[in-house]
């Protein structure tokens, strides 16, 4: 089992969920957290003021996914969050060493 | 670019009505003679016109409570500048288009920058009653605001109010509270403005809301709607309760004078908005299953718009009756709005203003009774129920159906002309960030942190 | 199911009501004859109608800034509609019981819907006397509401408050407000309504919030409180000044006409409010540390209930002493009656209202000073401090045990019979969701991410 | 040990001031003949210091409003104990020092606790009269608040409250509103206060915003500012709009009487707000690309402050153009005072309250015109641009510096005095958790998630 | 040494504490999250509206326990946070490569 | 590649930032989380009742890495966040089993 972590512009998160729920994956869970990276922070005004928020929020959503699925999760995440311009974010993956479902107890990849 | 040019525009407007006046201020300035009954008259007038006053912030709380977060600032900013630039406008030019020298029953032409010293006002002082004109014109544009939320763009808006207090309004205003205006010299009644302010209000919104469009999200391709909850009730309800008790100056103090017969509007005000709310609750309980808290405000609300027209001339059970129908209307008219017309209203406005002002108005015709309206030193007339047939109504009918044309086709051609212009829709991006980082350049709450919204956009 | 039938049922008693009145309206209206004082005497008293009217709006908020965020819809709707219900109720039966024509001292019997056309109120028009006292009764109503926040039933609420508004504080205003009334007749003071209004409205609080019991979670096993930190601290602040505000119409206007000792008693409304707030802050500072926040908002509030009987009555110091000593008592009380009777309050209703409504009624007893109430156009008396003995000490006495035992059984045989139909507490998993929630289905604040709470429970 | 010292000698001040006045207390109260007039005056003095009460909320809203969440409680509790102490203060010696019998026209030396029952206010009651007052000196105090906000230390906060109500305001005030005042002998024209309460509470801002220092955080090492934006833009505007509001009791109210000038003042008042506002809107629109949301606001504030010294000189157009000055001025004031002189001001109080009060006040002596003054019964004089000369403006001149240089002499000794005792400044610690946790151990919004912040100081 | 994250209903947050604290593992760190899976969201109510939430709260509990606590780890959240419905959440187990504590540098297991 | 994380104290994250500029890795990932560890939590009050307040706010701040740089990352991030009280926070690492970057798709290192 893998863990695949996308960093997505909030915005795309309605595609993502879609083409998760294609692939048989509808479980995620999604963290907004904040962002930096090659993107510059915006500029906003406060009375006259101009002030870089350097943070941008991202949404990070996390799905763990039985290994072999791994290839085709990331592609799908990758059509799914692309705009083509900065900030569009990253996909991290990681090894799971066991995943167990609360409600049964079931444990590895039953519990997914 | 273009924007520069707008805000120049926009200027220019401002300035070349503000200039002219200079020149004539110093004989702007009317003389009163002082005496009791005229003291205590201006101070009543006066605080209800800043109870009137007031009202703008009910509006703009309302109207941002019910939307979302990313917009609020934007809503704030609407609310205090139709006021401003209302106010600079009706006293430049709106004040003489209402009340100055009739012409074919149509327009006043005279009397620009309130320039009136001899004119005649019952005794009341020139200022206190413009003060009072001018809170009602805000009113009326301000209605417009929450109907376009989330969506039109701010100079568009800026502009639609200049127009909306500079022409539209007032010309309404003429036609059924200036002596010599037509609708009045056929005994229309509306006391305090179910049509002159609400309806007038309420049309524009609906003309407004349609033409700028749905918020993006708003309707799916099956013309379903989705929802898009308001993100702080207690704002909404906050603003619903200064709307209220603004009303206690709206409704008695459109007597223009410390009558007994305030006390008795009063009344039936507050029993219409009661009726209405309490109504509108247990129509929500029994259709959705549970008491829903902002249509219960806005009965509250629809209520109030109906009593409007008709506070002196019906009985308290009747202004409870007509309350109460209000709270069914816009329930109803809520659902009929959105999901037949396909018309995005986020605050109910449409519902609120323009079906229930038209609904008070024809209740004129229905509740009048002529011993109550010869009590409260009114017009004596009664309606279908109490005696007085059919005659009433159809005043009442008369002066609905032309003041809804009037303004429809008016209003049409303002946002015609502005979206041709300056536009009047912010784009997809611009609302998916929210009219505040768009349009000001500014986050309303920046301390808290924002919620993961469905849709997927904050 | 059986939400339906509650709702069925709560509208049939409305409609019920409703619908008698209908046939009975064509004379219920009020003919006055106009003159200038009256007019002015109009004027004031509707003004502080409004004032006393918008104090829902501070009660409301008051209530939803001291408690958590997924109640505070509820609090909202609950604020509005007990005002709505208790406007209707009170216009149709609450007046009549309270100033109709009076059966043995102890209730009114006519004038259902007001109709009281030919009785004399000092000149002021009917509907002026009338609105003036709808908004003491949803005074009185809306206290209840904090006590039992973030538990009670939506539905229990609503009849709770028609039962209030409509009969508990009627008959204690009789007895105390209405000539002929038994403890009017025994020349019980309560100028503003420090027992007619916050005592009965404290008493129903104490009996609702021990009969509802306490929140989820607010006493461990050992029966030591846990603190449940109020949501909104601006709100509260607002809430509060809100209520301070109406309070100038409140106790002023009480005295029914524009008479010169509205201005004494705003002063001494001024002084003893101040000075609650001072002294409960200084005494928070010293007895934890710092000086709280909400306690000093309670005891301006306290201060204000405490001086409401005796405003008229007492001297600008005596009004500071008084409005210190309810300072120290609500901080006290907010203790004792949380962690000795183990009654969860979350606003401090029943410390602010019941217990400073009896120490402000007593406290006529021993301030009083018969000159000052002469000079001010009332009750020329002196109390235990300024040579009048304990006659006075003892009438305020009498009242106020009556008044509690009255208030105390009316409001347990309410409580206990919504116990057994429609339920008065939301379970634990209901208020775990939180009431706007399990009530309304909806949420108060979409936009914003909740934080985690201590208990697991957001 | 320290802080209970504090706490100690805060209370023992209190009690020292509280303790007196009790014994002389019985002879304090006032009588007053009833008259029809009178009343109606009352009524009206009543209503408008009921306004000017409500403007604490206005200013602690906008002050919560434009600063950051984790200060809130702190500045609300700042505006409600303000107007707290500063009631009893100013009942116990400030009135006496500003209306008192006048000694060499410097101070007032007689009646203190308001024990003035002899003397003459126009036929108003005492009470009236010290009610108004007492609502003006509160807001003279608390525009301290918002310059100071985010760092001043509570304690040091209500000492200073307690000062300039008691003492720094109440001389300028009897320099230029009592009879016999120096400046009010030399014919200088202030007549609701622009300089008396704006500029005295604008001048304290400066010197208090300085000597405190600048927030933590705010300056960075080459003096370039970093931008702080506040966290509740409603709450702002509801603020502003509270204010506003408010205004129509403190111009209008400023006759004293209910005469039908005041009619005229409240119009004035109005067209310099919206033109401050409109203007400010459109400059920030040219300058910073976008309208600006709080410097609108500001903008508003501005041309009230402004008008607030001339409301009863100048004609409309004056007004406007009044107002509409000020809307520049208040924005480049903020840049300037931030900018140039290194001094942060979280809210703009010193460009809205010191820099408008005093051109307030200057446009006096500009557009002041004799037959204007005559008409609504205050003093007939005609400045530079109308006919007068620069006589006025040399009175109005002298004024201003006049009472600048004792504002800033007192209020620099005033905190000079407590940056050696209790201190004044909460420290860089103390300032990253937010004065709600380390004055106040409370959390305002403890159910929503605080966002990251940019500087890592949430 | 290995990191266990459990996704867990918010009110289940007090017995869980308790079972760590009962294991000796009382550092934690919590995230509020929202989480989608079998569990289908709830319906809200907007002006008469029907509305779906289709992500739900959750709250992400990680902590990093030694490798051979991590069975006993595991089973006791399991027993502290199930309910036996729907939406109980999961738990993933994680290879943690090192840990630092900040303030004084320690590495490795001494740093739990 | 590796994932450090680290948890600190809200008010050392600009020193935090700082120094990882300096290391060439602007690219973060920053959650607001609660914290619950060896430091007690804090006491406020409620209307005179005392209440803790048990989980602490932190920020997780998560950078992915070479491998090589793990130490210096590591380092850096204990100079910026340290304060030497109870408190600090922790730094785990984690294996990344790989990364992309959304906008061009680039895997592995590049992705960085
Ligand atoms: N090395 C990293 N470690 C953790 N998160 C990262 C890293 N680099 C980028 N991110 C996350 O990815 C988001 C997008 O990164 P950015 O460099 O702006 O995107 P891109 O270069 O692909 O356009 C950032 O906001 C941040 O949340
Ligand atoms: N594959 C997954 N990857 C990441 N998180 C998941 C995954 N599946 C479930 N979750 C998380 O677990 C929570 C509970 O899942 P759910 O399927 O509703 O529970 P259950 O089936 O055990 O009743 C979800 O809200 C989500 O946060
Ligand atoms: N075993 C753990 N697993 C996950 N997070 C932890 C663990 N131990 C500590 N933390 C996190 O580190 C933070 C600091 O821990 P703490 O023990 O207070 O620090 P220290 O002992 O280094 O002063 C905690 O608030 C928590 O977020």
């Amino acid at each position: 089992m893998k863990k695949v972590e996308a960093l997505i512009r909030p915005e795309r998160l309605e595609p993502v969920m879609e083409e998760l729920r294609k692939l048989g994956y509808p479980g995620v869970t999604i963290t907004e957290v904040k962002g930096h990276g090659k993107q510059k922070g915006v500029t906003h005004m406060w009375r006259g003021a101009e002030y870089r928020v350097e943070f941008l929020p991202k949404l990070k959503v996390e799905a763990v996914v039985l290994s072999e699925d791994v290839g085709r999760v990331v592609n799908a995440l990758i059509r799914a969050a692309r705009t083509g311009s900065i900030g569009d974010g990253k996909i991290f993956v990681y090894d799971v060493a066991d995943a167990v479902r609360i409600r049964t107890g079931e444990a590895g990849f039953n519990a997914i | 670019m273009r924007r520069t040019l707008v805000v120049l525009a926009l200027a220019a407007v401002f300035l070349a009505l503000f200039a002219t006046p200079a020149l004539a201020g110093e004989e702007g300035e009317a003389r009163t003679p002082e005496s009791s009954v005229t003291s205590l008259d201006t101070v009543w007038v006066l605080i209800a016109a800043a109870l009137v006053f007031f009202m703008q912030a009910g509006f703009f709380f309302l109207e941002g409570g019910l939307t979302r977060a990313k917009n609020v600032s934007n809503a704030m900013l609407k609310g205090v500048m139709d006021f401003c630039l209302g106010a600079l406008v009706f006293w430049m030019i709106g004040f003489a288009f209402m009340f100055g020298f009739d012409r074919g029953g149509f327009v006043g032409t005279s009397g620009f920058l309130a320039n009136m010293a001899g004119a005649d006002w019952n005794g009341l002082p020139l200022y206190a009653f413009l003060l009072f004109q001018i809170a009602f014109a805000g009113a009326a544009a301000t209605i417009l605001a929450g109907a376009v939320a989330e969506r039109i763009k701010f100079s568009a808006y800026c502009i639609a109010t200049v127009c909306i207090t500079g022409l539209i309004y007032p010309v309404v205003g003429h036609w059924i509270w200036a002596e010599g205006g037509w609708l009045y010299d056929r005994g229309m009644l509306d006391f305090a403005g179910s049509t002159v302010v609400h309806t007038v209000g309420g049309i524009c919104a609906l003309v407004g809301a349609w033409m700028v469009g749905p918020r993006t999200g708003k309707f799916n391709p099956d013309r379903s709607p989705n929802a898009i909850p308001g993100h702080n009730i207690p704002m909404a309800a906050l603003g619903t309760f200064i709307l209220w008790l603004g009303w206690y100056g709206f409704n008695p103090g459109s007597t223009l004078k410390a009558s007994p017969a305030i006390a008795t509007i009063a009344m039936t005000t507050t029993l219409a908005a009661s009726a209405g709310a309490v109504v509108a609750m247990f129509l929500t309980w029994i259709r959705y299953g549970k008491p829903d808290v902002s249509m219960s405000f806005n009965g509250a609300l629809a209520g109030l718009v109906a009593i409007t027209a008709g506070c002196a001339y019906v009985s308290m059970v009747s202004a409870a009756v007509i309350g109460g129908v209000a709270g069914l209307l816009v329930v109803f008219a809520v659902e009929f709005i959105e999901r037949r017309l396909g018309v995005d209203d986020p605050v109910g406005a449409i519902s609120v203003h323009a079906v229930n002002g038209i609904w008070g108005t024809v209740a004129v015709g229905l509740f009048a009774q002529a011993s109550l309206g010869e009590a409260n030193g009114v017009a004596a007339v009664s309606g279908l129920f109490f005696g007085g047939g059919v005659a009433q109504l159809g005043r009442q009918l008369l002066g609905v159906v032309s003041v809804v044309a009037w303004v429809a086709v008016t209003s049409t051609a303002l946002f015609f002309a502005l979206k041709k212009t300056v536009g009047i829709r912010v784009d997809d991006e611009g609302q998916k960030a929210g009219l505040d980082i768009t349009e000001h350049n500014l986050e309303a709450y920046p301390d808290f942190q924002p919620t993961i919204s469905e849709k997927g956009v904050i």
